[in-house]
Order: structure tokens, then C-alpha cells, then sequence
């Protein structure tokens, strides 16, 4: 009989509390091939699935002090608009004279057309209360551009600008770590274990990263956002708490969305 | 994620169907603790049943080792128009069914 | 298309003065200021940067940063090592184990008080055993053979942990002794991995 | 939309429960009381006890069964697994992780019109072999294969 304690040292490494527990192996096991198989396995069923439907639902259902929905909500390429407006994102919006990204833009809608008060979203966690609200319609406007060409605009200055400021913001070193984005995500043929990294600074790895997020981690059984994704990182850089929908994040996005234009929008992705 | 909503596809070839069957579900063991280092209740489906045009064709029962927000597929003697309905029953006594007619 | 673009705005950028330079790098400080949060043990000064990662932030962004400024920068890195106070450099190496495996510590979900792990593996190889390793850094496995067992190779391997910025400026490798990321003690441990002839990483390298 | 109907339904434990099923018309009034026949052998630690708790007295290698499985997974919580029997008149197919808490995994049941073939994902707490075991014609058939389970990306 196994004690209680070893019950639970078992199911731990299941269910990724012990993330860095790590397992030797054998060495004959052909890592590489085996991981391949693993992954092409597992991209069936992707449960980010089930967000998207509960996405499509809340897109259209009235809500917040206003009781409208988001049916008129414009990501830009006009109201009610969603097929393919998640490739074409971050752009300029006039109405809010601002580059925004997916998030941003839909806290947006959500403050004009239902009065959802968007500071009560930025102050919240991932995963909770408003903002797993917009995680679930993230689900939904990323599936509507599966298979789009990713295509940013970069005619307008505040784009061009935006895209000064994120390069800047990719290569800034800081912290105890003395790490930047770039640290891990500036070359090619990188892995952080065996995770490949792609290296964000050329339009193959821009578009394999950029094309791939938001998506489904089996590991937290969680679906991230890009928000939420580049919160994780700044967490794993071991800097300050980047703030939800601030330019830095932004101005990031831009700069790896503009990079991979012209690769696939492989939305939602699934990742160990 | 609480348990919610199922999605579930189901396409014809010849005289089978494929059916994939994806469930939202928090599928916990009861063995793993939250940060805070309190134990998470155990919740879990155990028992699936599948049916088509009303006639059951497979039922499944499970343990807290089916992955977080299970998926299954499977495949069956049917045709276009057909109805299948899934449905599960966790350890909490919530459930969920739903149905798609086969394209 | 995106090419064509890149350059253009590449044209743009070189064509811009240095007033306009300054006021870019204005904006990029302020949107850093107003975008970042204290959370947990991380504090919103670690978005401040030290001298060499401004340089090495600029290196890496390709901008062309003088020799002798990364010469300097070097040297006061350099004056940053800290041998062990009793002189001896080697603790277990299965401690040392513990401490490679471990990625924990400095974010903002681990409490103050966390033991800090060195994260070895997340960038290097070492337990040839380990197929989980990461590969921005050089294979360390068979390192006792491959480095030699001098007092030189010792002191290297010693200054390199505590401060790799010393002999490479802008390298990825953190500063495990120098910013405080391992205790002494710790490193010795991790010295003892590399090191200790029934360690792993030399024991059961090919 | 795929799916037609979106109700979760909260039925109460017990007698209840089961009423609501046979209400709904999935379960015939006879299987009302099969919800997880096999609810003893769930909670077993041991192979051979699940085992014995299955019914299985002895179990025939290999046979017309197959277990497709990655060698290995990237990440223990989500393991892709593929059972199918060729074996006529197969009844039922069973998952069992033999390193696990509790072994057995999934048992999936075949009725009239089904095709013995399932694919679906299970937990591995560790590297462990894994066995699909088959009933057909009231007899057992096993296949095991290893699967080698790793965690990476420290911190997450």
C-alpha cells in the first residue's frame, strides 16, 4: 500500500504543480521524434475549443450596466465584424486614438457598449472574474482568424512608432537575471529545456509564435491569452509585473506581429 | 475551469460516423493542493453514455486519470442525419448532455 | 513587403535627428514607467537598468556600442568576484544536483524566503542522464575532463558562476554569486556537480 | 453551432441522480444501477488488485489489440492514447497505468452499432508502462507499451 505522501508526489508531476520536477530517462528514447509524435498527437480536441463557444456566446449575449452586447463592437475592420480582424491586429483605432491590441481593444467595447469599467479588468487576474470574460472572447475572435494570413498595417506613424517602442522594449535588459525577451527569444535553434524557443527577431520565428498564441496549456489546463502569455514571461524574466493592456505589452505585440506578417494564424494553438 | 460546455463533431464516411466528444471539466483528483497547500476536492466525470438516434452505443466510466477537459472519439455504424447525444454524470452528481445531428 | 517596410522605416529612423532620437527614448522611459507594477518580491525598480545592460540592451539591438566602453564595463564586473572565504571551492555534488534542477525563485508568485534555485538546466546540459535540458548555453556534460582539474580551471569555473558578465559583458549567463541569485555555500555545491569525478556530469559522460 | 442543446444539469446525489438519468432516456430502467459498475476496482492502488477486482484471472498477449501511444509525452497531465480491438464480439476496452495512484484509468463499453476503437487522453504521473486490456467473448487480451513522461520548462 502506497502511502497518502506518494499519492500525491504522483498525481503532482500529473498535474504540473511540480513544474520543475524533471524526470531523467533513458537516453536511448529519441527525444525529438518522440516529442514530435506527442505533439502532433495531441492537436486534436483542442479544449480552447470550448471557450471559443462560450466566446461566441458572450459576444452576443447583453450585458454590464448598459445590457447591450457586443454585436456593434468594432476590432477594425467594422462593426460586428470578426472573421480575420484577429490577423490584422494590434492597429491605430481613431475613436480611441491609440494602437490597441486584441485586449485592450476589447475592454474597450466592453466600457462604450456595456459599461464594463475597464480598470476593474486591469486590476484583476487572469483567469478571474471580467477578465476571464475577455479571455473567452479572445477564444472566440483568435478561432475566426484561424488560417487568415497575418497581415498588420503598418501605414500609420503611431504604428511605426508603436514598433520603435517594442523593439526597444524586446532587447531591454533588467532585473537580477539581466534578461530581456531577447534573451531567450533573439536567436534561433533555442530551447529553455525542451521547449523550442523561436527566435521573435526573424519573420519564421515571429510567425511561429505570433501565429500560435493565444492557446490551450495542457500543463495548467488553462487557456492564455497574449496578455497573458507576456505576463508569464516578464514573471519568468524575473521583472516587474507588466500591467493588462499597458503600451509595453502592446507596443510588444506590435513589434511581434509586424515581424511575422505574411505567416499563418494558427489560432488557438495547444501547448504542453 | 468549472465544468461547462461540451462540444461535439460529428462527421460521416460510408456507413460510419466519427465522433469527437470534447467536455469541459475540471477533472480533479482530490490529490493535488493549491497553493495555499489546501486540498482540492476531487471532481470527475464516471460514467459517459453515448447514444445515437436514442439507442446506446457506448458508455464509458472514468477515474480522476482522464485529462482536464476530456476528450474522446469514437466511431460508429450511422448516417447523415443521425442524432447523437452524449452525456455525463461526475462524482458531484452535476451533468451535462448534449446532441448533434451527423452532416 | 515586410521587407520593403523595414527598411523604409529603418530610413526613417537614420534620417531622424538626434533630437527626435532623444525624444523617442524619452517616450520609451515613460511607457516603461507608466506599464510596470511591484507584484509579490518583485519591485517595480528592477525595471531600472544597471549601467552594462543599458550597453548590452543596445549591443544586442545591434546598435554599434565602442570597445572601450564595454572594456570599462568589463573591468568593474570583473572587480565584482568574491573567492570563497575559507578557500575551499568544492561542497556535494548531489546538493549541487538539487540546486542545477531547481528553476525556483525571484519571480512574483514565489515568496520571500524561497530557496533559489541556479536553473543550470534550463539552459545547459549536464547529466548526460537528463534529457530535459535547455540549449541557450554550451553542454556542460564531462565538464571535469573537458576543463581540466587546475587550480586556473577551478578559479574560471568559480568566477564564471559568481560573475560571467566579467569575462563576457553581454552574455546571457546570469550572475549567480554577483547579484545574489545563489549563496556561497550553494555555489560550492554547484562547483562539486561540475566538478566531483562521482557527479553525473562526469561519472556517466561518454 | 454544433451542438444543439447547452443545459448543465444539477442533479442531486444518489437516488436522484440516477433518476434524472433514466429520466433523460439515456439509460434504460435495467441500466439504471450500472452507473460505474466497476466503481470498486477504480479506487485500487495495485495492478493485480484492480485486476482481480476486474475479473481478469489471466489475460492473452498481444492479439489482434492495439495501443498507440506517443514514446513519449511532453507532459504528463495530457497523454494521448488510441485503443482498438480487431478481436470479434469485443465487449470493452480498459486503460491501466501501472505507475499511477490509482491504476485504472478508463474503461470504455461497446454496444450494438459501436466500433471497438477509442481515442482519448489520461493522466501519467510519472513514466510507467501502460496497458490496454480487451474483453472479447468474455475473455482478456492484453498489449502494454512504455511511455516515457518528462516535464520541462522550469518555472513554467
Amino acid at each position: 500500500m502506497k502511502s497518502k505522501a506518494m499519492k500525491a508526489a504522483g498525481w503532482a508531476a500529473a498535474v504540473g504543480w511540480s513544474l520543475c520536477a524533471s524526470l531523467a530517462l533513458a537516453q536511448e528514447v529519441d527525444t525529438t521524434k518522440g516529442i514530435e509524435e506527442y505533439r502532433r498527437m495531441i492537436q486534436d480536441g483542442n479544449p480552447a475549443d470550448l471557450l471559443a463557444m462560450e466566446g461566441d456566446e458572450i459576444w452576443t449575449t447583453s450585458y454590464g450596466p448598459k445590457q447591450q452586447s457586443l454585436a456593434q463592437c468594432d476590432l477594425g475592420l467594422g462593426p460586428g465584424v470578426v472573421k480575420g480582424a484577429y490577423a490584422r491586429l494590434p492597429r491605430y483605432f481613431a475613436d480611441t486614438a491609440r494602437v490597441q491590441d486584441l485586449e485592450s481593444r476589447l475592454m474597450t467595447c466592453m466600457q462604450t457598449l456595456q459599461g464594463v469599467d475597464p480598470e476593474k479588468i486591469v486590476k484583476e487576474d487572469f483567469l478571474k472574474g471580467e477578465r476571464l470574460r475577455v479571455a473567452k472572447l479572445v477564444a472566440y475572435v483568435v478561432t475566426e482568424s484561424q488560417g487568415e494570413t497575418i497581415a498588420v498595417d503598418t501605414a500609420h506613424p503611431k504604428m511605426q512608432e508603436m514598433y520603435e517602442l517594442g523593439r526597444r522594449m524586446f532587447f531591454y535588459r533588467a532585473g537580477p537575471m539581466d534578461f530581456s525577451c531577447a534573451s531567450c527569444h533573439g536567436a534561433d535553434n533555442q530551447r529553455i529545456r525542451l521547449q523550442d524557443l523561436p527566435n521573435l527577431t526573424k519573420q519564421k520565428g515571429a510567425a511561429a509564435g505570433w501565429g500560435s498564441w493565444p492557446a490551450y496549456r495542457v500543463s495548467a489546463s488553462q487557456f492564455w491569452t497574449m496578455q497573458h502569455r507576456l505576463w508569464d514571461c516578464f514573471r519568468q524574466q524575473r521583472l516587474a509585473e507588466p500591467i493588462y493592456g499597458s503600451d509595453a505589452t502592446v507596443a510588444l505585440s506590435v513589434y511581434m506581429a509586424v515581424n511575422a506578417n505574411g505567416g499563418e494564424m494558427m489560432t488557438p494553438g495547444i501547448k504542453r | 475551469m468549472a465544468a461547462g460546455p461540451m462540444r461535439i463533431r460529428a462527421s460521416v464516411s460510408g456507413d460510419e460516423i466519427n465522433v469527437r466528444v470534447l467536455m469541459a471539466h475540471p477533472m480533479e483528483t482530490g490529490q493535488r493542493k493549491d497553493p495555499s497547500g489546501n486540498v482540492i476536492e476531487a471532481h470527475y466525470i464516471t460514467d459517459v453514455v453515448a447514444t445515437i438516434n436514442d439507442k446506446i452505443v457506448l458508455t464509458a466510466e472514468w477515474g480522476p486519470a482522464v485529462s482536464t477537459n476530456p476528450y474522446f472519439e469514437f466511431n460508429a455504424k450511422g448516417k447523415a442525419g443521425d442524432t447523437v447525444k452524449v452525456k455525463w454524470v461526475d462524482n458531484k452528481g452535476e451533468s451535462r448532455e448534449d446532441s448533434v445531428q451527423v452532416k | 513587403m515586410k521587407k520593403k517596410w523595414m527598411i523604409a522605416m529603418l530610413g526613417t529612423l537614420a534620417g531622424i535627428g538626434a533630437a527626435q532620437a532623444e525624444d523617442m527614448e524619452q517616450k520609451f522611459r515613460e511607457m516603461v514607467d507608466r506599464s510596470f507594477q511591484s507584484r509579490g518580491i518583485a519591485g517595480k525598480e528592477r525595471m531600472l537598468q544597471l549601467d552594462f545592460q543599458r550597453v548590452c540592451s543596445r549591443l544586442d539591438a545591434g546598435d554599434k556600442v565602442d570597445f572601450a566602453t564595454l572594456e570599462a564595463l568589463r573591468k568593474i564586473q570583473q572587480d565584482t568576484i568574491r573567492w570563497p572565504a575559507d578557500g575551499n571551492f568544492f561542497g556535494d555534488w548531489k546538493r549541487g544536483e538539487a540546486i542545477a534542477q531547481s528553476g525556483r525563485g525571484l519571480t512574483w508568485s514565489d515568496k520571500p524566503g524561497t530557496v533559489n534555485g541556479g536553473g543550470c538546466y534550463n539552459c545547459h546540459q549536464l547529466d548526460p542522464k537528463e534529457l530535459s535540458f535547455g540549449t541557450i548555453g554550451p553542454s556542460l556534460t564531462g565538464y571535469r575532463k573537458m576543463k581540466g582539474v587546475s587550480e586556473e580551471s577551478v578559479r574560471y569555473t568559480w568566477s564564471r558562476l559568481w560573475n560571467a558578465k566579467a569575462l563576457n559583458l553581454c552574455t546571457t549567463m546570469y550572475r549567480l554569486g554577483d547579484a545574489g541569485i545563489l549563496t556561497e555555500a550553494q555555489l560550492k555545491d554547484v562547483m562539486a556537480y561540475l566538478f566531483d569525478p562521482e557527479s553525473p556530469v562526469n561519472k556517466d559522460a561518454k | 453551432m454544433d451542438s444543439k442543446r447547452r443545459t448543465v444539469l444539477q442533479g442531486g446525489a444518489g437516488a436522484g441522480l440516477l433518476a434524472l438519468l433514466a429520466g433523460v432516456g439515456l439509460l434504460k430502467p435495467s441500466e439504471v444501477f450500472a452507473a460505474r459498475a466497476n466503481d470498486a476496482a477504480f479506487k485500487l492502488e495495485k495492478l493485480d488488485e484492480v485486476l482481480k477486482a476486474l475479473g481478469v484471472t489471466s489475460a492473452a498477449e498481444g492479439g489482434d489489440i492495439v495501443l498507440t501511444a506517443p514514446d513519449i509525452a511532453e507532459n504528463g497531465a495530457v497523454v494521448p492514447v488510441e485503443l482498438e480491438s480487431k478481436l470479434p464480439n469485443t465487449e470493452s476496452v480498459m486503460v491501466l497505468i501501472e505507475k499511477n495512484p490509482t491504476p485504472l484509468a478508463a474503461i470504455f463499453h461497446f454496444h450494438e452499432g459501436a466500433l471497438p476503437r477509442v481515442k482519448t487522453r489520461v493522466k501519467m504521473g510519472q513514466s510507467s508502462d501502460v496497458y490496454l486490456l480487451v474483453k472479447a467473448d468474455g475473455k482478456f487480451y492484453q498489449v502494454k507499451k512504455e511511455i516515457k513522461v518528462t516535464l520541462g520548462g522550469c518555472g513554467g
